[in-house]
């Protein structure tokens, strides 16, 4: 079936169905503005991401609601990632710190995630490439060659990654998972391939915090490079110089 | 004398293993047509997967035509409450064949067994459910 | 039954093999094994949550384990090189022997790591796929090359033809087991992410330790061969044995103290040197009793102190402590590193549900403990197997020890 | 139901007759052949129970062998453990349901094929390359190195390269067990290995490979060393005994 047939297809099953349960909610995520890519940059199924684009993201931590979980929940959700009930090895691709300043005494709040660095240590110690960066700067694991030695997570300046400790059942089809490999945030690269913002963003924004700001950082005129010239933002461990794809305002 | 005792034994045997041959039989597909010629996939469905994968997985390129879930969308089947059953379940499609030919399946450790169950999702999710391609095939008339 | 061609002959011999001490310890090592295997399979069929790792501390007991097995793997293998590279002949009847066990602990050290993953039927993918910057990947070279320049060492040695060439191969063997541990102590030594890390004094520092580790192994199952087989091994061997080991634990503390002193030097450093020294609890103690008092003072004095003198009993006891102090090492620098929490906000505290800015708790689990015994229990069941089947020990080791002369006052050990 | 189908099938129950009739006719003489004296190869076992143990040495690691020759015995022993493996691994074909055996070899039964294939090159390299050996070696040692080489490298092509249609190619052979024959798969790589199986399964009772059996009645190895305890009496000799006087 041709590209292009099948997206009208699709946007035809969207309308249908929305017109039928009146879920105005996820429309106005998709608003003018949020669109990802412009139509120029915007790729067809068959051509593989490119280095033109590297995905980043800004955590406002000004807007960042201490106590809101909105964004890890949209995550787990997006993801099928179920607690088992044991925290300490449960999986969580983002989590939400609470800081104090020693001095101040003054708190922040921000999400964690994978920081998607454009020189991963995780990258670099992983024995079989399993750990790897996408040409547009998503760093994903390919658990199909994962052998689960869990180096990555030693390497990791941010414990971004999980490891997962017994057999799973209740994947998603979008987000393969399972026992014995290892997993972490990936910029919900299903979405971004499909032109859609990560989930925990768009969580955000339906909250009202608009704390997430995700884009290219590639782009000059994008909503992501616009913010981060509006806002001074800075990287958790800028000292290991791995520049990495997402951005802190505010701490 | 000598061929005897070595026929007579062969002759009885034949007696009793003459039976039907047990063959797979998976259940057939929602389409009118596989994406490959049958001959084709049943020696070669591995190597559209792992060509497949690689380039999703690598190279962010997600078409449909040899993809896990696209599979999965087409082979699936209902149960009497109308939930989709396990692809991997003794008697589906995939492990049908794979268990009469011995061979042990790595895709299902961690990819989902069936397409998204409609029932278990909340409003919540639309919005992924809009983007879904198994979902959009199910509500295709 | 070979002859050797130096200048004196040895003679050496299989393990006669029949008697039922040797089926007893083969029967309790196979038995270990099992049980070890039975372990991995049971985590493996779980899932790592029955283990003692978590999200937070990604490598436990299994890896404390395996590196301490890999690590004296390298070690042992100074016996050899001793003869081979450094022309002391004393040595030399005793090279099979030492090459064996640096073969044998690798092979077991190496197993527990690759049961330990999160998935060890893909083994095969560790051997297809490579990423050629980790310092894993150029590990399983180090760790295959290894196996098979000794292999090819040991052929040397044994067959007469090829004797003549055992001086390069057993050269090429100490190169190479310089460079795996090098690679083996990188592992920790580039990881930026964790404060007790990313120092490159972790692959000097891994090297000292092979050698004391290794030689710790080696003396013990040098005298449990040589006495269960009724086998001689003369006082002056075991004394040149005593002081390399008494050298090594020595020089392993001194490279744990500068390992510390650097670490100290960087002021951003002394929270986790704190934690590690002072406050942290069960890693402190481990540090300080096991590592420092038993597996390396005690040692010294047990080795040196003329009251101690030429005891085989005070020399057996500081092998075993040197052993359990490196268990101990390990424990420390593998577990104890990953329990300090990682600093990504200085001067905040931090709190989360993933347990950030917390020190990670964690404990061995028995599976755990039961893969690594295993392991060491296979290393040593393919040695006693081997030891059967080649010729590996000599008749005897060192010179004729009279009678008389069996436990020497120190002024004749001096002299 | 094509032609090529019925060839194979008549080629296989060919073969499996030859190779099983030439065997039992093969086992029947061994058995026959008389040992008139006790030549255990000494140090020998003097029990019975010792000869057994002996016996399982012998045939599951080759003792004897590592005492002569430790590189015949390296590759001969992979070559031969491997193809243990591989041939437990193809039981899949023939067992419906699998056997766990068979299920639990299926993934190191891939290995045990190169595993098995390296054997053989080392054992065809010795072969070639040692002088004393290359002078007593007759074209049907090569032709059996050769064949199993073949057998072995097309069995992994098709596992790598030209694939075929595997629930078919077990059909196939549960067919002809069950004398309800099924159609073959026409795949090149499938057909040289099935032919070349075929002419192994044909050659086997007429060749070196009878070792197999062979190796259970060779005197030197089942016999007790107990000349002293027991008088050795070949049962031919036995009539010719009891006509002899007693206390004679």
């Amino acid at each position: 079936m041709p590209a292009t047939k099948r997206g009208t297809q699709i946007n035809e099953n969207r309308r249908r169905w929305l017109g039928g349960a009146g879920a105005a909610a996820t429309v106005l995520t998709l608003a003018p503005g949020v669109r990802l890519l412009d139509l120029a940059l915007a790729r067809s199924e068959e051509e593989p991401v490119s280095e033109r684009v590297r995905w980043g993201m800004l955590v406002d931590s000004t807007k960042c609601a201490q106590g809101c979980t909105d964004c890890v929940d949209a995550c787990s959700d997006e993801h099928g990632l179920t607690g088992m009930g044991r925290p300490q090895t449960d999986a969580q691709y983002i989590r939400k710190l609470d800081l104090k300043d020693k001095t101040t005494g003054k708190a922040y709040s921000l999400p964690l995630m994978c920081q998607h660095c454009e020189t991963p240590p995780c990258v670099d110690v992983c024995p079989t490439g399993a750990s790897f960066r996408r040409a547009d700067g998503i760093v994903l694991v390919d658990k199909h060659i994962c052998i689960g030695c869990r180096y990555c997570m030693m390497a990791c300046p941010y414990k971004a990654r999980s490891f997962v400790h017994e057999d799973l059942t209740s994947q998603v089809p979008e987000t393969p998972r399972g026992k014995g490999t290892v997993e972490s945030c990936n910029f919900c690269v299903h979405r971004v391939d499909r032109d859609r913002e990560p989930a925990c963003v768009e969580a955000c924004a339906q909250a009202g915090h608009n704390a997430l700001v995700f884009g290219d950082l590639n782009d000059a005129d994008g909503a992501l490079a616009r913010k981060l010239e509006e806002l001074p933002s800075r990287q958790i461990r800028e000292d290991l110089g791995l520049n990495t794809g997402v951005r802190y305002h505010g701490v | 004398m000598r061929w005897c005792a070595i026929l007579l034994p062969a002759m009885l045997y034949a007696a009793v293993a003459a039976a039907e041959v047990p063959v797979p039989s998976p259940p057939r597909g929602d389409g009118a047509q596989c994406v490959e010629p049958t001959e084709v996939m049943r020696r070669d469905h591995m190597k559209f997967l792992m060509h497949q994968r690689d380039e999703t997985m690598h190279r962010g390129i997600r078409t449909t035509k040899h993809s896990l879930v696209e599979c999965l969308s087409c082979h699936t089947r209902k149960d009497d409450e109308g939930r989709f059953v396990s692809i991997n379940a003794p008697g589906e499609f995939c492990q049908e064949c794979h268990a009469y030919s011995g061979v042990t399946m790595d895709c299902f450790g961690c990819h989902a067994t069936t397409p998204r169950q409609p029932t278990s999702r909340s409003a919540q999710s639309l919005g992924r459910l809009l983007s879904d391609t198994s979902f959009r095939l199910h509500i295709q008339p | 039954m070979e002859h050797d061609t130096a200048m004196t002959s040895v003679r050496y011999q299989t393990l006669d093999g029949q008697s039922v001490g040797y089926w007893a310890l083969l029967a309790l090592l196979a038995l270990l094994v099992a049980v070890g295997y039975a372990a991995a399979h049971y985590m493996e069929v779980q899932g790592h949550h029955v283990t003692g790792m978590t999200n937070q501390i990604v490598w436990g007991t299994p890896h404390v384990f395996a590196v301490f097995l890999i690590v004296a793997a390298s070690g042992i293998l100074n016996v050899a090189s001793l003869s081979s590279v450094f022309g002391k002949y004393d040595y030399k009847p005793l090279a099979r022997l030492s090459a064996l066990l640096s073969m044998s602990l690798l092979v077991g050290g190496l197993i527990v790591l690759v049961l330990d993953l999160g998935r060890p039927d893909r083994l095969i993918v560790a051997m297809t796929y490579y990423n050629f910057k980790s310092i894993f990947a150029w590990n399983i070279f180090l760790y295959i090359g290894f196996l098979l320049v000794v292999a090819v060492y040991l052929w040397m040695m044994f067959e007469p033809r090829m004797n003549r060439y055992s001086k390069p191969a057993g050269f090429t063997a100490f190169i190479w087991r310089f460079v795996l541990t090098t690679g083996t102590g990188s592992i920790f030594g580039f990881l930026v992410a964790r404060q007790a890390y990313d120092a490159a004094i972790m692959a000097p520092l891994f090297i000292i330790m092979s050698l004391s580790f290794g030689t710790a192994i080696f003396l013990l199952v040098l005298l449990a061969s040589f006495d269960w087989s009724g086998r001689p091994v003369g006082d002056d061997i075991l004394r040149r044995l005593k002081n390399l080991l008494g050298i090594f634990v020595a020089a392993v503390l001194y490279m744990t103290m500068v390992y510390h002193l650097t670490n100290l030097y960087a002021t951003e450093h002394h929270a986790v040197e704190r934690f590690l020294l002072v406050d942290g609890g069960v890693y402190t103690l481990v540090f300080w009793l096991l590592q420092i008092l038993a597996g390396g003072v005690v040692p010294l004095v047990l080795l040196f102190a003329p009251q101690f003198g030429q005891s085989r009993a005070s020399l057996v006891t500081a092998a075993v402590l040197v052993i359990v102090g490196g268990l101990a090492q390990i424990y420390v620098i593998i577990i104890g590193a990953q329990a300090f929490p990682l600093m990504m906000f200085p001067g905040m505290e931090v709190s989360s549900t993933f347990y950030d800015g917390v020190v990670n708790e964690y404990a061995p689990s028995v599976p755990e403990i039961l893969l690594g015994l295993g392991g060491i229990a296979l290393s040593l069941l393919v040695a006693v197997v081997a030891m059967r089947v080649l010729p590996f020990l000599p008749e005897r080791a060192g010179k004729p020890t009279p009678v008389s002369a069996a436990e020497p006052t120190p002024a004749e050990a001096a002299g | 139901m094509s032609v090529l189908s019925v060839i194979y099938a008549l080629i296989f129950y060919a073969a499996t007759l030859i190779m099983v009739a030439g065997l039992a006719v093969k086992i029947w003489q061994y058995a026959r052949t008389p040992a008139p004296l006790k030549i255990p190869t000494t140090p020998a076992p003097t029990t019975a129970a010792g000869v057994g143990a002996r016996m399982f040495r012998e045939v599951v690691f080759f003792e004897s062998l590592f005492k002569g020759s430790k590189w015949s015995w390296l590759f001969g022993w992979l070559f031969h453990f491997g193809l243990l493996v591989v041939l437990v691994r193809h039981l899949r074909y023939f067992t419906e349901p699998l056997w766990w055996i068979s299920a639990l070899v299926q993934d190191i039964g891939v290995y045990m094929g190169f595993a098995m294939l390296l054997g053989l090159a080392g054992l065809l390299v010795r072969r070639s390359v040692v002088d004393r050996l290359r002078y007593i070696s007759a074209p049907s040692d090569y032709l059996m190195l050769g064949l199993l080489i073949a057998i072995g490298g097309s069995g992994l092509l098709m596992k790598y390269v030209t694939r075929t249609d595997i629930v078919a190619v077990k059909a196939f052979f549960l067919g002809l067990m069950r004398f309800d024959w099924q159609p073959l798969p026409t795949d090149a790589m499938l057909l040289i290995h099935l032919t070349l199986v075929a002419a192994l399964m044909i050659i086997f009772p007429f060749s070196k490979l009878l070792h197999a059996p062979g190796l259970f009645f060779s005197p030197t190895r089942n016999q007790a060393d107990d000349p002293r305890e027991h008088r050795h009496v070949a049962p031919w000799a036995a009539k010719l005994d009891a006509t002899r006087a007693p206390g004679n």
